[in-house]
């Protein structure tokens, strides 16, 4: 069990100094998840205008892995396009469902890097990736909602 | 003998019980595995090495253990899946058997709302050859919705009757439920068919696979079925575990059915919402170690190959018909052709009560059931109380036949039947 | 320490588990027996030799080995019973753990008749304290059925506030159902006297005896249950077992639970009847060889003694209480003196997350639970979303408190907490 | 497995030629009994005057145990005072669960005593008290009935 793996400094960082915390209008979609094994939650905002993802707000409880995770997540997507947003979301999902075995694309994915050693501990995984599939469903969600 | 399995001694070896000496130094003829099926070695080796060195609960633990554990268990779901062919692995629920699962379907249905809602004016139709666990959910589900109950009726030779299914079928049918191997007359029923039916009028169909699923290759997607049940123990796995797989969209739409742990997403004191498939079905510490053995119970039976299991239970259920029809006094309940049945055989033998035939039997270590078979309407249909089944497995051989046949006949002369 | 159990090293060696070790090479340090216990050899033994040498169905099978199939599981029963002081064998009903027994209430209370029925009007009442198990089926009942859901709160120190009492056990009280032993707080509730005051307006009293039963001598005539429940796999028993005991009447009253095998007197097509209870309530093939293993169990426990068990948990809690208080940050949730309080205690740290808490433990061989442990409301109550528990069995030493102890300084240090 | 301790003489003699067979008028109750695992049943009625078991009639479907059983159980009962029958009864309980080990008192039981064997087979025990047991519940029905 290589704890420091786990937790890397820049988690750790994140995690007591989260970026874009708290929640902030405007924004087309809101969900609330939760992980039912552990009670992790997140309520999570997106704004998207146009193509663009213009803000990612969010008002998380849980532990460093999750709420790091949602900080670095924010960093990644706010002002991408929802194309290259996505493009990154499956990048992170591979990562973490990799069993330790993907090498992470610094290019890519930036301090998200940082992750790649949750990716060895199972029961983790999920914690990091709490926020990313909120943000999946919001996504959609407000794309839905515009189309119709 | 054609179709028999070629590593038959080999296999045998892998069942321990297989070398029990019974009372008078008799050897086991175990000829009740549609009752149960005896476990290989690798399944109980399986169970073991679980308790001693990675028991812990689920889902809920962050520890080593609990990663093992929970990993060894949602990996036995995956196995499964492969061994049914679901298109998803959330579509399969471990239940506790065959009969929860059947219950948990009507229980559910009690409660769903909507399209799948069922009262008065509705029907549920079953058949006369189901087990009592595929009739008494639905009498009970009827009863208590005011919908109506019907059933499709046999032929003479332990056949659906399908001459009236029209009148049977119809737009007043919410569900359709039917057993895919009778567990009494042996009869391999056309469940894709029926399914078809079904579906025409928008009914869905529940499908009894608990002796199907020890002895024919399943495709879930290709038998038609809505949702599909069998029972652990009959396919050389544990007691206490049982599978429900389900088309998602009808899970998705179908109630919660216990409420407890690892069914919620959120709980609160006046309310709670809950999880996704297949974990909104499972309820409190599931069967851990159980599935587990199931897991490895399946894998065995997919290391033989179902085709083949097949091939060796259509032989010996052949070569069975002939040595009983060659017994004095022997009727057979159900279709006489090896081809178009499972390897369960009921029959009656003239003069002798089916106890006492298996009282004799026993003594001479040949385990057979007899009695109802928890199939009475079955039985009544063909003017018979109880019956003598006779069901062969996988490690059964023709030697195991012959001894059974002998020993019919000693029965015959031990009760002075002329 | 006063109170350990004499033989601690003895009934370590009794439990094959606690010789694994972990990543790092780390032994293991298990308290997370609240969640799920480890089992002793006798009970793995006892299964395999049951899987090994008896496997048969039960009940309907008339061979030799379905007698000594169907003679080992009523056994268990017989232990169960004398494990519990029931004072009827058939008040026993084996269910698939304490979630099933607990649906199983509710569900059949869903459809009974007169007296027992609920409906508009009638209460049904629970405390904050109960794991999602208890809370869930009552508010699944009380929407189906219009019927209203109560609860008791809790008291800043982790028990049940009782001063509204009379507003909440009224006449309008159906089913008052409660943990005996709070699985969060670790609290051991008053049920005989909060039993007298539901009987005296005519309700039904339901215990959670999950965390009890693994730790206090039970009585359930004493207790003052009309129905108590326990799971298996907390008692050093097998998974897929649990048991429901309920007095005669009550049993006879509720309509049966699930339709199938074994629960049957008779079965037409358009009717059935049901047998007496156990069987009524025990419909298909049941967790066989998992009930042998929790007679083997209950007796493993009888042997060393509850009391003397009970006496371990108090030394060992009471040792727990101390540590933990003396890190820096540790907030207790619950009572703090180990005379009124089971094994498990949950505990937050100052500025660490119970995840982050657990993983550093796990890391030095430490297995804890981390999260809500199924009891969201009371978590809720205090203000907590997710805490760590530390929960001890027979098993435990004092030095393994010590390793837990020492590893929070540590973690604390790890995560740089000043 | 001694089958000839379990299949006495006795026993198919009684099963191939059954006494008192059928169901007769008058009577006072009537039951219908079944042995819910193997689906043995007995319809069994009893006529009781004043004290006195006046005559036991019955339908039995089941295996030589159960039929042999209600055979020998008439000649046992029929003519004896109900307080008798129900000493004989007990006295039948007592051998049938008594696993083989008690010794049959001839001078109560007469052909009863065949039963002794088949206390060691305990998945029969049942076959051979089905009609002992719907005797005592019909009884019981009709002293009830009398008393209302
Ligand atoms: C107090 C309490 N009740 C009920 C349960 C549910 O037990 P199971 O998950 O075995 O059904 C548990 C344990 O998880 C418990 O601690
Ligand atoms: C056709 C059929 N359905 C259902 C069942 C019930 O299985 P279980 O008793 O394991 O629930 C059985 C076996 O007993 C069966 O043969």
């Amino acid at each position: 069990m290589d704890l420091d793996s786990l937790y890397q400094e820049i988690i750790l960082d994140h995690y007591k100094h989260p970026h874009h915390a708290g929640l902030r209008d405007p924004f087309e979609a809101e969900v609330h998840h939760v992980n039912p094994t552990c009670g992790d939650e997140v309520t999570l905002r997106v704004h998207v205008a146009g193509d663009k993802v213009e803000d990612v707000s969010y008002d998380a409880l849980g532990c460093s892995i999750s709420q790091a995770s949602a900080s670095v997540m924010t960093d990644l997507l706010i002002g991408k396009s929802v194309e290259e947003a996505m493009q990154i979301h499956q990048t992170f999902l591979e990562l973490m469902q990799g069993k330790g075995q993907v090498e992470p694309d610094e290019d890519v994915l930036e301090d998200g890097i940082a992750f790649a050693g949750v990716a060895k501990f199972p029961a983790r995984v999920k914690c990091a990736l709490l926020s990313w599939m909120a943000w999946k469903d919001a996504t959609s969600q407000s794309l839905r909602s515009e189309n119709s | 003998m054609e179709g028999l399995l070629p590593e038959l001694e080999v296999i045998r070896k892998d069942f321990p019980i297989l070398e029990r000496q019974l009372a008078g130094g008799f050897p086991l003829v175990y000829l009740d595995s549609a009752n149960t099926s005896q476990k290989p070695q690798v399944v109980i080796d399986t169970m073991v090495d679980h308790l001693e060195r990675h028991n812990a609960n689920i889902s809920r633990a962050m520890h080593q253990l609990g990663s093992e554990s929970t990993e060894a268990f949602e990996a036995a779901r995956d196995r499964v899946a492969a061994f049914i062919k679901a298109p998803s692995r959330d579509e399969v629920i471990f239940t506790k058997n065959a009969t929860e699962a059947l219950n948990m379907v009507a229980n559910t249905l009690a409660w769903a709302t909507a399209e799948l809602s069922i009262g008065e004016g509705d029907e549920v139709v079953i058949t006369e050859m189901e087990h009592h666990s595929n009739i008494v959910p639905w009498q009970l589900l009827t009863e208590r919705k005011g919908a109506t109950l019907r059933w499709f009726g046999l032929t003479e030779d332990g056949r659906l009757d399908l001459s009236n299914i029209d009148e049977l079928i119809t737009e007043r049918t919410k569900v359709v439920s039917l057993t895919w191997v009778s567990n009494m007359l042996g009869t391999i029923n056309p469940v894709a068919e029926i399914a078809a039916r079904a579906h025409a009028v928008g009914a869905i169909v529940v499908v009894d696979a608990s002796q199907a699923a020890p002895q024919l290759p399943i495709d879930v997607v290709a038998s038609g079925a809505d949702i599909l049940v069998f029972t652990g123990h009959k396919v050389v796995g544990p007691t206490g575990i049982g599978v429900l797989w389900g088309r998602r969209e009808v899970l998705e739409s179908l109630p919660p059915f216990h409420g407890g742990g690892e069914m919620i997403e959120t709980v609160k004191m006046a309310r709670s919402t809950y999880a996704g498939i297949p974990h909104k079905f499972e309820a409190g510490t599931p069967p851990i170690i159980e599935a587990i053995g199931l897991g490895a119970a399946v894998d065995y039976l997919d290391h033989i190959g179902l085709d083949a299991i097949h091939a060796h239970e259509q032989a010996v259920t052949g070569y069975a018909l002939e040595g009983l029809a060659s017994v004095p006094g022997v009727r057979i309940l159900g279709p006489l052709d090896a081809a178009s049945r499972g390897g369960a055989i009921s029959f009656e033998l003239a003069d002798v009560h089916p106890h006492d035939i298996a009282q004799v039997l026993d003594s001479r270590g040949i385990a057979v059931r007899a009695g109802h078979h928890c199939a009475k309407p079955a039985h009544a249909r063909f003017g018979v109380q109880a019956s003598t089944r006779m069901s062969s497995y996988l490690y059964t051989t023709p030697a195991e036949i012959d001894a059974l046949v002998e020993s019919l006949n000693y029965t015959r002369s031990y009760f002075k039947v002329s």
